[in-house]
């Protein structure tokens, strides 16, 4: 399919297309002095001067809760009742291109041994329309990971923007399903509409991420008290694994009354001392170190290596809400040597 | 799944005429881990706790819950019930449905009792799921008791612990036992001597095989709880070997250096080594170190040369011994409000104003007089003699609020003493309110108005002063409305009792209440008058507040008892309703330890296997906790819980409401 | 002040007084203050000071931080706000005065968020803390780095919190509710509140307690106000206004607000203030016979 | 009608109420109300604890997370306290306990706190009515119950 152009203007339209045919339109918008990704009901909501929406749009697809099935209580034993899994058809507007590549990545972890449809279902409903970047900012590194403003992977649509509203280049087989099922909204890319220059951000100097892999590893590396050295400032928030687009770590929980309650799948982050606390009282995990080093070998070692997918797509969410002020890429540096 | 069981009582028609208990008991039995309900007309009747624990073993029940009357009428029946059924008598739960629900709510279509009980019965059900067994607490007991303060109501309840067959140690702070009654002259309402009455008393504690005396000694610190105190006593240097020592009196004889006697009260001097009085028990006596110039710059030792079996040792120093008890009696007794506090009366700027106590020195056959009275500044003998009642009492500006209660009666005393010794003197008693409640006071007072013609003015004294070698007062008699003036000779100021100094800190030392006089608190004023919130510590005489001989000897007596009882068997059983700590999760913020009542969470120390202190957690002592659950609260990190009234039970009966 | 800072340090390491001095240093970009750990007499050229240090390094002295215990007696850089949580945290046992050396770094405040910082400190990018403080010259310290500072507080508090309070005050139940919920409602349960609190140092934090679970661990609205009101609770006469919380929080819940709401309670029930005097014991633990009750029937 | 009873208009309310006493004295309080046979709304379920030293902020949260309309914190008059002192730590931690609920929007009528001596049948009486008649006049507590209704945030 050929590109597409769409003012900002249009995008009304589009939105009401999408509403009109039973889908929801999320895109960027201001929430509590933080650009967020929301679902809108008009164009005017959506902001467009913004690095990257405080929380990431795994959500969409991966809840932070999520009701597996209810229960009760009774004479007889327990009756379980699992929930339906409701997925809408969900345009994710504005994404950036870092972060498009993330979903393909939670993916892979899953669908390896089991097929997570509470996953599956709602990403197959999503179509990402993600939009090039014209701006940087200190934390991004996206060119560090070999991403780009301009990658495509996990993309449906690529958008860029131009002076008043958006080049339109469908990817895949949904994308262009998709800018044919509103192809009203659409027009064709008038003469002299000019992209914006998109923006990379500086590459980290010394970053090599196949000495990184290569040392990650080495077991002996493992026990080296460098990582004490650079990590001990964390606090163990997880607001770094929160926002991040591609951690993945859930909890099964039940909740409830005495004699009936929901099990939920929540978020659940390795940087929580009680994530690998045992019953006994041992965690193998006992400082905040190991637990930064195991995000750390998780996004640089265990998923490239299993499921050959990026574990890490640049986008610096973790480096901007972090308290203190961790730099991922520190350790990236620090590791390739 | 539980096997739990239901027992809903009609009892009678009592919670029967507004729930329908059947309806209760068929209902119940749909819930989770119900196996077995029924309704019976009487629960608490034998053939009722027969079928009890015939259900409890045909069912193999695990749990049962009782609706019945209020836990604390039959709790303990039931509990004893399912204990004798094989069952432990923590998994027994009573749901209070007469008290809080049929009694209280009057439907006669029964609707609102039977759906309430069927709710509160499900609360204790999902209780009852989360209750755990447990066992009742026993602390071995340690059979020997310690008397604090060696006065009447101490010796008292030394005595009778000993006739127990107990072992008792006494510690007195003062070189005799005797307290303040040893000071006194003759007691009312009887009149007879002090010293002839409690004299015997002080020989029979010093000869009791089962007594040992700790003179001149002190309490320093006390650890543990009940049946297991493990108290430090510091035994203050005497300078003289108590085991040679034969109480001559050879050394006090010759002793050139003299002192104000504290005894005495100041009236008259007593030697650098001394016993406080001639019929001290020991009788032994001690050195006034602050006085005594041997020991000071090292010089004399006239004692030491004299002294036949060489007890004197001037290279004694004060000693520490711990030692063990399983009980505590507190008798430390009183003082008298010092003279700093009664400027108004003159008291510390006029010689012949002195007070009751020094009054009854006066009157003493042994005190410094010999028994006649002669008044302190040119002892000659007073002829008119004021009386000031109240003096610090009952006020709550100068003094304090509360009445001391003997001083009515020791004034009338001291008038009659007065009459007795000196037959042409007057005196006068300046008093509020004249109470003499008691067997045969009433009387004893109206004696000394009308036998011994002491003249008493109702109102209060507004001015005292000297004047030409006499104390003129100056108050008011508002039953006759007018002012009066007396030039006397002598004025005794009634003064107020007080709690001892230091008694906040013996309190503190002992984990025990006090108010804000410093007299200490009883567990309950009326039904536990002589018992302390904290297990194992009793108290006796004055140091609870103003009280006679009579009553001191009473509380001395009833100590005695408690102290006796608790010593009836080796160990004792407590109810396992107590705290305790998750080691996993103390933080060590020592919070629990601030806010417990009780002294009864410790800082203990965790060691590794080569004895090296790592950490330091809290640790609740089983013999002092009381199940109060403030530590739980306190507990940010939930790492304390109280056993019997657990977050997981709290938490079930919520989530079922 | 910095050299007097990094010369003070490089003593204390040299002459093994110290293992590890907790302080403040640029990330590599050199755009921001990250939290450094200097174990070397030669590396104290890496500590600054300046209105960015808005981090409150007390958390580094607290029980999660074995490793950092391991290395050794700490000397910590400490603003006068922050050396209130130390003082807490001896109350509390959790450390010892003797076993800390504080180097208490005289302050005439900091930014609010560090990304708000454009080259200046304006008085609107500051915390309320800051405008109300009246410990700009730390009142416990080993050694006082820094010019005294002769600001005094204003006597009535004043700043966006304190107007807030009394504006959420002034409120209907509904409106206060509705404004609560909304911003419970965000909450990500990500505890990063907890995690930036030293007052927070909980072996197992109630959350985490599971039987019972007290509070739901879902991002569901009950479980977050339940959450995020027994934390209050918890540092209900303990907070010392520090405002890490807030500052850490992902998604801007103002909760400040609440933390300042019961220190202003705490203050005016029981006249206590945290964080001044490491002997008196915080007001929730010990009680005034004398307690005012009008609110108890 | 407050805007809150106006959304269950339909069939009696019946307000539920938790309330939380200690053994000593208000539940002691309570089974003399029903020795007396006196007669009080049935509104109210009990939970015994030993002391109010031992009710936790925890416990008021759960009980209107369960649909308490209401509870009710009672326990023994100031020094009363069969543990001498564990209502006072109650009372300090009420004082800022009801200041924090007011502070998110609660209304206080919602919680009330009462000292109920083991004597005083009436007082215990008259409180569940008043109680009682405070919860109808409230209406149900539907700021929790609606926040119940609502599901989390999914996909």
């Amino acid at each position: 399919m050929t590109d597409k152009y769409i003012s900002k203007d249009g995008l009304n339209g589009l939105i009401a297309s999408v509403k009109a045919s039973g889908g929801r339109f999320v895109a960027p918008v201001l929430d509590t002095r933080q650009v967020v990704y929301k679902e809108v009901s008009s164009a005017e909501e959506i902001v467009d001067d913004y690095i990257l929406p405080r929380n990431s749009y795994k959500e969409i697809a991966f809840p932070q809760t999520e009701i597996l099935a209810k229960y009760e209580l009774t004479r007889d034993g327990v009756t379980i009742d699992p929930v339906e899994i409701v997925a809408r058809d969900t345009v994710v507007f504005g994404a950036r291109p870092c972060e498009a590549a993330s979903l393909a990545s939670l993916n892979s972890v899953f669908t390896w041994d089991f097929i997570d449809e509470t996953f599956t279902k709602r990403q197959e409903k999503v179509v990402v329309l993600s939009l090039g970047c014209v701006d940087a900012d200190d934390e991004c590194f996206c060119t560090t990971v070999n991403l780009s403003p301009a990658s495509t992977e996990g993309s449906d649509v690529a958008l860029y923007e131009t002076e008043n509203g958006y080049i339109v280049t469908p990817l895949t087989d949904k994308g262009t399903a998709f800018v044919s099922a509103h192809s009203d909204s659409f027009t064709d890319v008038a003469k002299g509409e000019e992209k914006k220059e998109l923006v990379n951000p500086e590459k980290v100097e010394g970053v090599d991420l196949t000495k990184l892999g290569e040392r990650l590893a080495k077991s002996p590396n493992y026990d080296n008290p460098e990582w004490a050295e650079l990590t001990r400032k964390c606090c163990g928030c997880g607001a770094c694994t929160y926002s991040c687009p591609t951690c993945h770590c859930f909890d099964i929980i039940d909740e409830g009354t005495a004699f009936e309650g929901e099990r939920r799948k929540n978020w659940d982050a390795c940087q929580f001392n009680h994530f690998t606390l045992h019953a006994s009282g041992h965690n193998p995990r006992d400082t905040q170190y190991k637990r930064y080093r195991n995000r750390f070998m998780c996004k640089f070692h265990i998923y490239p290596t299993k499921f050959n997918s990026t574990g890490c797509v640049g986008c610096g969410r973790c480096i901007r809400v972090c308290p203190v002020r961790l730099d991922i890429t520190d350790l990236m540096t620090a590791m390739s040597s | 799944m539980p096997r739990i069981g239901v027992f809903v009582c009609q009892c009678g028609n009592n919670i029967e005429a507004t729930v329908d208990t059947q309806k209760v008991a068929d209902e119940t039995k749909k819930l989770p881990g119900v196996v077995h309900t029924e309704s019976y007309k009487f629960m608490c009747s034998s053939p009722g706790q027969d079928s009890f624990k015939k259900a409890i073993k045909d069912n193999k029940l695990d749990g049962v819950v009782v609706s019945a009357c209020s836990p604390h009428m039959h709790e303990k029946t039931f509990r004893r019930a399912a204990e004798a059924a094989g069952l432990n008598q923590f998994q027994c739960e009573i749901t209070n449905v007469r008290e809080q629900c049929s009694w209280v709510h009057h439907d006669e279509t029964r609707k609102i009792g039977t759906d309430k009980t069927m709710d509160l019965t499900r609360m204790t059900i999902q209780r009852l799921k989360k209750n755990r067994d447990l066992t009742k607490i026993t602390i071995p007991v340690t059979k020997r008791a310690l008397v604090i303060g060696g006065g009447i109501a101490g010796i008292q309840a030394a005595l009778d612990i000993a006739d127990g067959g107990q072992e008792v140690v006494i510690v007195e702070k003062e070189p005799s036992i005797g307290g303040n009654m040893a000071r006194l002259s003759e007691t009312f309402p009887t009149m007879d001597c002090s010293q002839c009455i409690l004299t015997p008393k002080m020989v029979e504690a010093e000869l009791h095989d089962k007594i040992s005396l700790y003179t001149y000694s002190e309490v320093e610190k006390v650890d543990g709880y009940i049946g297991n105190f493990s108290v430090t006593i510091k035994k203050k240097a005497k300078f003289v070997d108590e085991s040679t020592c034969t109480g001559c009196g050879e050394c006090w004889e010759k002793c050139p250096f003299k002192a104000d006697s504290e005894f005495e009260l100041g009236l008259s001097k007593r030697k650098v080594i001394y016993t406080p009085f001639p019929q001290a028990v020991p009788n032994i006596p001690v050195i006034d170190k602050t006085r005594c110039p041997k020991i000071l710059k090292d010089k004399c030792g006239l004692c030491a040369k004299v002294c036949g079996p060489q007890s004197i040792d001037f290279t004694q120093e004060d000693q520490l011994v711990t030692e063990e008890f399983g009980a505590i009696v507190v008798a430390t007794g009183y003082e008298l409000m010092p003279n700093k506090d009664f400027g108004e009366y003159g008291y510390g700027k006029i010689t012949d104003v002195i007070s009751g106590m020094q009054f009854e020195r006066l009157a003493s056959a042994s005190g410094p007089t010999g028994g006649a009275i002669r008044r302190p500044s040119d002892n000659t003998e007073p002829k008119n003699v004021v009386f000031i009642q109240c003096a610090g009492s009952r006020d709550e500006k100068r003094g304090v609020s509360y009445c001391s209660k003997i001083c009515c009666m020791y004034t009338a005393k001291h008038t009659m003493l007065y009459r007795h010794k000196v037959h042409d003197g007057q005196a006068y008693v300046f008093y509020m309110d004249i109470r003499s409640g008691g067997k045969r006071y009433e009387e004893f007072v109206r004696g000394a108005i009308e036998h011994d013609g002491a003249m008493y003015l109702r109102g209060r004294v507004s001015r005292v002063y000297e004047k030409d070698g006499k104390v003129i007062i100056q108050g008011a008699d508002t039953l006759s409305g007018s002012q009066v003036e007396i030039e006397a000779d002598m004025v005794v100021l009634a003064t107020a009792l007080v709690s001892r100094p230091g008694a906040d800190t013996v309190a503190q030392t002992l984990g025990i209440g006090y108010d804000k006089y410093k007299f200490y608190n009883e567990y309950h004023p009326k039904l536990k008058p002589v018992e302390t919130v904290t297990a194992g510590i009793f108290l006796a005489g004055t140091c609870v507040g103003p009280m006679d001989i009579p009553e001191s000897v009473s509380q001395g007596s009833a100590t005695a008892s408690k102290v006796l009882a608790l010593f009836s068997s080796d160990k004792m059983a407590r109810e396992p309703i107590t705290a305790e700590v998750n080691k996993q999760t103390c933080n060590a913020c020592w919070d629990c330890v601030t806010s417990c009542p009780y002294v009864a969470i410790e800082k203990e120390e965790i060691k590794d296997r080569k004895g090296n202190v790592v950490n330091m957690l809290a640790h609740v002592n089983d013999g002092l906790c009381q199940g109060c659950g403030v530590c739980v609260c306190a507990c940010r990190s939930k790492a304390i819980d109280l056993n019997g009234y657990t977050d997981e039970q709290v938490y079930a009966a919520i989530a079922t409401f | 002040m910095e050299n007097e800072l990094r010369e003070k340090a490089k003593e204390l390491l040299e002459s093994g007084e110290v293992a590890v001095v907790i302080g403040y240093g640029f990330n590599r970009k050199k755009t921001r203050i990250t939290p450094v750990f200097i174990t070397k007499p030669e590396e104290t050229d890496k500590l600054v000071f300046n209105e960015l240090c808005v981090n409150n390094l007390s958390i580094y002295l607290t029980r999660k931080y074995r490793d950092i215990q391991k290395i050794g007696r700490p000397a910590i850089v400490a603003k006068g706000c922050d050396i209130k949580n130390i003082v807490v945290l001896i109350t509390e046992g959790q450390t010892k005065r003797e076993d800390i050396h504080i180097l208490g770094v005289t302050c005439s405040g900091v930014v609010y968020k560090q990304e708000l910082f454009k080259g200046e400190l304006k008085p609107e990018i500051m915390p309320s803390k800051c405008h109300n403080c009246d410990v700009r010259n730390p009142h416990v310290a080993d050694t006082v780095i820094g010019e005294k500072s002769d600001f005094t507080p204003p006597e009535e508090p004043t700043g966006m919190v304190f107007d807030k309070i009394k504006e959420i005050d002034a409120m209907s139940d509904s409106a206060r509710w509705d404004f609560w919920n909304e911003h419970f409602n965000r909450c990500i349960k990500c505890y990063a509140c907890r995690q930036l609190c030293s007052l927070c140092y909980c072996e197992r934090c109630i959350t985490e307690k599971n039987m019972p679970q007290w509070i739901e661990t879902s991002a569901h609205p009950r479980g977050n106000l339940a959450w995020n009101l027994i934390r209050a609770m918890h540092l209900a006469g303990r907070c010392t206004f520090c405002g890490e919380c807030e500052r850490g929080c992902p998604v801007n819940i103002p909760l400040n607000l609440v933390n300042q709401k019961l220190v202003l309670t705490v203050k005016n029930a029981f006249g206590f203030e945290s964080g001044i005097d490491e002997n008196v014991h915080p007001p929730m633990i010990v009680f005034s016979e004398d307690d005012n009750e009008n609110f108890i029937k | 009608m407050p805007e809150e009873a106006k959304i269950e208009t339909e069939g009696v309310f019946e307000p539920k109420i938790m309330a939380f006493v200690c053994n000593w004295c208000t539940y002691a309080g309570a089974d003399l109300a029903g020795t007396s046979r006196m007669e009080y709304r049935p509104n109210v379920r009990i939970i015994k604890l030993p002391c109010t030293g031992r009710i936790d902020p925890l416990f008021i949260m759960k009980a209107f997370e369960n649909g308490a309309d209401g509870v009710l914190v009672s326990g023994c008059h100031p020094g009363d306290c069969h543990y001498t002192t564990g209502n006072y730590h109650a009372r300090r931690r009420w004082t800022a306990f009801k200041d924090l609920l007011a502070f998110t929007g609660i209304d206080l009528k919602r919680v009330q706190f009462s000292w109920v001596s083991a004597s005083e049948a009436i007082k215990w009486v008259e409180l569940i009515n008043n109680v009682t008649d405070d919860m109808e006049a409230l209406g149900p507590f539907m700021k929790f119950k609606e926040m119940n209704k609502k599901g989390p945030n999914q996909g």
